[in-house]
């Protein structure tokens, strides 16, 4: 933690609150009818993103989930265009054609949302091998859920990131449940970074709701990667607030959990470092969390007054070229 | 047997509990069909969702996680485990929770459960059914709209049936799971909120036999599953401009009823087909084909298609609704083909 | 250019093999397309095979084992692995080894490569091509010998591709090499050991672009890959009979040059379709379905359909040859058109 | 060993030789043109499937590779068809229609050969699940290669066993090599075996040319799965005597590496160890090589005899019902 500058920690904080205000109310707008479509919140889990977005730069790589607003957030993107996708907008990432599930900024190193769990291993792969075979020090982030996890791809990306030594950085979000289903009763492993002696890579827990915790492990993993010794699994203990999709009852949840969840809010957890350890002040927090407040009404009124895709935008895209 | 009105979804519950409780063999998998496995809901002796749109609600309980079982996200495995249950005595009817996943599970859908029994000179059976969503209209972009069922009908040793009313709903999903063969079950999302008549007890409408909708002289309309629901809507209108739609529903799409469609292009002399797949190898270009190949010389019109174009589902709310064939654009088919 | 006369696996080894010298960003991955990656073979700078048929030979020793990617047995990873780099700067060429293999790494192909760009809003491109092998013929069994490549011209975002000479064959794997847009190339096992007149230096056929194989005025035969062979001989056949067959080669089925297509119908005023692949949602339907739908007013006869029949291929030679579209069927239905 | 009684060793004897005489000869008739298509075969592994299938019953079932024919004559089934099948006559398992890649035997519990890498696992999964919720104790043995290891199908396969403790034994027959690739290139894992970690199953390296080895191995784990207690990872490390199919060149293999080979083969051990230990005599293994000849001999003979099938085939067997 002594490496972190005032400025690194700001930048923590910002993404942070960001993520969780442009969640918060994403919930609202959703439940409002105003945002259309199947949306996944990020809230809860954004210490494990920003964490590790803190060490990549734009010309890294991160591939994503259906959960994917908080890794877009800690990547850069911005969040008026994010809103605008979620709407529907032609002003939105994707021009309105992607949607929740599909925002992307390439540019920014975000190779998209994706509506397919377990997709983004191989995709991952296919930068980390690119920034290897173009001989550059570029590294890729691959999040994925615990659900994800029993998907084929992601073992066929570890083991093939291993024995090629690509630089992925392998991160295991995992909130205790795809869907409904709790990944004690999904997964065989007790931990899922127990999977790492199977593709011979280094393997770790890391307590996702504990960004300095999941800084820390990421700065090992993605040096080695940069060093061209390969990837690493780091699986990240966190939980989400909301439910899996907007519309879930969430009944899965007992309340206790709840109230365990609660209690390890990994904002409240930062805040409470930052100000015993006198790193930053309750007025510095509070400027963040106005700002963040600001940037996402801003995000709204720019969503709710861009126009709607013309019409003809449904053929365009498709191919580069279509003779 | 009494019939109510109930949704498209309890239809399609109704035809599973009914079959469960005849047969012991029929068993359930899926991702969150019951859902909360494990947790304090178990306990409980209940469950989370019974399905993400609630279509298995309620079958955990009343037979039990042993037989409606909870899958992780291993499509492959545990459809593949379909294939090997059904080949060895059980019938399993499986969900793959949308069709735009066949993309991880499809070698045990085509090259195991397809063609296991021919690769096995007849000496097996696999007699499974593969439910799941299909089609645009729930804002669900590119990965969560697709039909694809043209990719399966294309398959050798599957058999794929389209439901598009309660009714037929139930009834096909009672043959299909008495059936030898594995069969594809496509249910349109949007199409589980409707509502319609449906008897109490079991029936079976047989597998690879159309349906008219509505008859009618001047037009044949050939829609599949929620497309019925808007070529009868455009039939209503023509009606008011004296045009007679006669719309056919197959049902099935592999098999096909061939004769059924042919007979109504023989009798209207003009064919219009609506389909909600992209157009390209799809089967309204298949019935197109049995028209222009065995009805040549009834055939007064080129016949018409109205399809979903040659792109992914878009999530705009403005680009869906232009992406997805509409009741005037099938009214505009029929004028054209009768003008 | 000098031509001599090579192997179609020998036309497709040097497309690579000048692609990968022009650009540095076009690598190779696949299932020992070198073979022998840390044994003594890599020791002495050799390798094994150089794929399964010996189409990759040496390209390996030229370029090296980083731009030569020797995989696991994981189609999704390196497939999808494509995708990404594709997506981020290379222009990478994979080998699926037999297009029966897809249902393990469809995901990777329709859902992430073929359609990233549209789901983007335009915002990326994805300048990769699949190499895989096709047909029956080899004795290879139901699930070695299948065709399939109108599940892939069903797909939004993909283009696809079927050489049928050596000469096209480089052309048009050179094109795909330089096209922006996802490119299938499907090679047919039994092509690869026919020979042809190349060129020696890099030239390309455009993708979406049909070839009139052979001009005629009686009847329009359009074949496929392999079967344009046949129906080459077919037209030789005929033409002792005094029926002289125009055979029109696509080369591409998606984008699909329908304007040729049209034109050589609207001259003969019939058609036949010759297709290894499975009737049902295939390319051959399609074509019936462009000629009923646009030139319905030029056609003489119903159009007929020469294909596989819907069933995996079996595997006893009797049973695969009769399985197999022949130059006496091709006439046949040449035959019944023109009658 | 003490288990084993006179008549099991003679049985493992007499299968093991079957294999090995029925391989030797396909390789012959393969290369006289007699026998089409893609064909690859078992010798120098027999131990394995015959180790494994010592213990089954009729009523257990196996999964096979397109390397199957020694999964079949294991498991019983009938040479003069299998035989017959390779040369794509009428008479043979699959009626002609399958080949190689695909002799099957449900009657006998054997579900096929499988052209598909990696697609037996979950199939496996299908009859141990059949066999639990009817509860009786048939177990399914997966055998699956080194290469089918890195299958995203294997992985699924292995977690949803372990979860539903369902009675399978993955038989990993790592014979080093997946077509000229070796184990140690393709497999990020030291030993595959490591990877039921993954799975929190037990996981054992077994030499798979000993087959009594492969035996002891194969009875804890079916004892297990008969229990109850879900599925175990044994890998059985050998080689192959041919090269991948028949028309492999076999360069790939260095000349000490083909000596090596040599001096395990696993039916030499075993008649080593019965003779030593005076179990069985150089008379009763005599006979039984002249009856493993004799059974092929007939074999050929009947599949030369038997007719082709009807081309009328072409279109049956596609379904049970097809309107
Ligand atoms: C291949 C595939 N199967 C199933 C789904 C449906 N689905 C979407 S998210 C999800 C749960 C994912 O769980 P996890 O990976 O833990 O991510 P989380 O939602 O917890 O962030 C499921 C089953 C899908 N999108 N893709
Ligand atoms: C999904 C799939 N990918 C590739 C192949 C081609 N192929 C057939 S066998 C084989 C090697 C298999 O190696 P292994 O699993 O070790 O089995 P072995 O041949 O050594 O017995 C390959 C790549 C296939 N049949 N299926
Ligand atoms: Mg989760
Ligand atoms: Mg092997």
């Amino acid at each position: 933690m002594a490496e972190l500058s005032k400025d690194k920690l700001r930048w923590i904080y910002e993404r942070m609150r960001l993520i969780r205000e442009f969640e918060d109310r994403t919930a609202q707008l959703f439940a409002a009818g105003k945002i259309p479509g199947f949306v996944h919140l990020y809230a809860g889990e954004e210490a494990i993103a920003v964490g590790v977005c803190a060490l990549l730069t734009d010309a890294d790589y991160i591939t994503s989930t259906h959960r994917g607003h908080g890794h877009c957030i800690a990547k850069g993107v911005d969040v008026r265009e994010m809103m605008a996708e979620l709407y529907g907008k032609a002003t939105g990432s994707c021009k309105g054609k992607g949607g929740s599930m599909h925002i992307a900024d390439v540019e920014k190193g975000m190779l998209g949302a994706n509506g397919i769990v377990g997709a983004g291993g191989p995709l991952a792969c296919g930068s980390a091998l690119m920034a290897k075979v173009k001989g550059t020090d570029q590294v890729t982030v691959c999040f994925f859920g615990d659900g994800a996890a029993e998907q084929g791809t992601m073992h066929e990306s570890m083991n093939l990131a291993s024995i090629w030594k690509l630089p992925v950085i392998f991160v295991c979000e995992n909130n205790g449940y795809a869907q409904t289903t709790p990944a004690h009763y999904h997964c065989a492993a007790k931990d899922i970074a127990d999977r790492a002696t199977a593709y011979n890579m280094p393997g770790f827990v890391v307590d996702g709701t504990d960004v300095f915790a999941v800084y820390e492990a990421a700065n090992e993993a993605i040096a080695r990667a940069r060093r061209g010794e390969g990837p690493t699994l780091l699986e990240c203990k966190a939980f989400r607030y909301y439910g899996h999709f907007q519309g879930d009852n969430m009944s899965y949840f007992s309340e206790e959990e709840i109230a365990a969840n609660r209690a390890r809010d990994p904002i409240e957890k930062f805040k409470k470092r930052v100000l015993e350890r006198g790193l930053m002040t309750e007025q510095e927090l509070a400027e963040i969390d106005a700002w963040a407040k600001k940037e996402v009404d801003e995000a709204v009124k720019f969503a709710e007054e861009s126009p709607y895709p013309a019409l003809e935008e449904v053929y365009t895209d498709v191919y580069v070229s279509y003779p | 047997m009494s019939t109510r009105v109930i949704q498209f979804r309890e239809a399609i519950n109704e035809a599973l509990r009914l079959e469960m409780r005849r047969d012991p063999t029929v068993i359930l998998m899926g991702e969150d069909i019951s859902g909360g496995a494990k947790t304090h809901l178990e306990e409980k002796g209940t469950e989370a969702w019974g399905g993400d749109l609630g279509v298995t609600k309620g079958l955990a309980i009343e037979f039990g996680r042993e037989r409606v079982r909870d899958t992780p996200i291993s499509e492959s495995a545990f459809i593949g485990a379909a294939v090997g249950a059904a080949s060895t005595g059980l019938r399993p009817v499986v969900e793959l929770m949308f069709v735009d996943f066949f993309g991880v599970c499809m070698d045990q859908i085509f090259n195991q459960g397809g063609k296991l029994r021919y690769m096995f000179g007849g000496k097996a059976k696999v007699p499974m059914v593969i439910r799941t969503l299909i089609g645009a209209g729930f804002r669900a972009a590119a990965q969560h709209s697709a039909v694809l069922y043209s990719v399966f009908a294309h398959m050798p040793g599957l058999k794929c049936v389209v439901p598009s009313t309660p009714y037929n709903a139930k009834g096909l999903l009672i043959a299909a799971i008495r059936d030898d063969d594995p069969v594809m079950y496509f249910e349109h999302l949007v199409l589980l909120d409707t509502t319609g008549p449906v008897p109490e007890g079991e029936y079976i409408i047989p597998l690879g036999k159309a349906e008219i909708a509505r008859p009618g002289k001047d037009a044949t309309v050939v829609a599949i599953g929620r497309m019925r629901l808007f070529a009868m809507q455009a039939a209503d209108e023509l009606a008011k401009e004296g045009i007679d739609v006669e719309v056919v529903d197959p049902l099935s799409i592999s098999p096909l009823d061939e004769s059924t469609i042919l007979e109504s292009v023989k009798k209207t002399r003009r064919l219009v087909v609506v389909d909600e797949d992209n157009p390209r190898c799809s089967v309204a270009n298949d019935i197109v084909t049995l028209a222009a190949q065995q009805a040549f010389d009834y055939l007064d019109a080129p016949p018409q298609t109205v399809t979903a174009p040659h792109t992914p589902v878009p999530f705009s709310p403005v680009l869906e609704d232009a992406y997805i064939p509409s009741p005037a654009k099938i009214a505009a088919a029929v004028r054209a083909v009768v003008a």
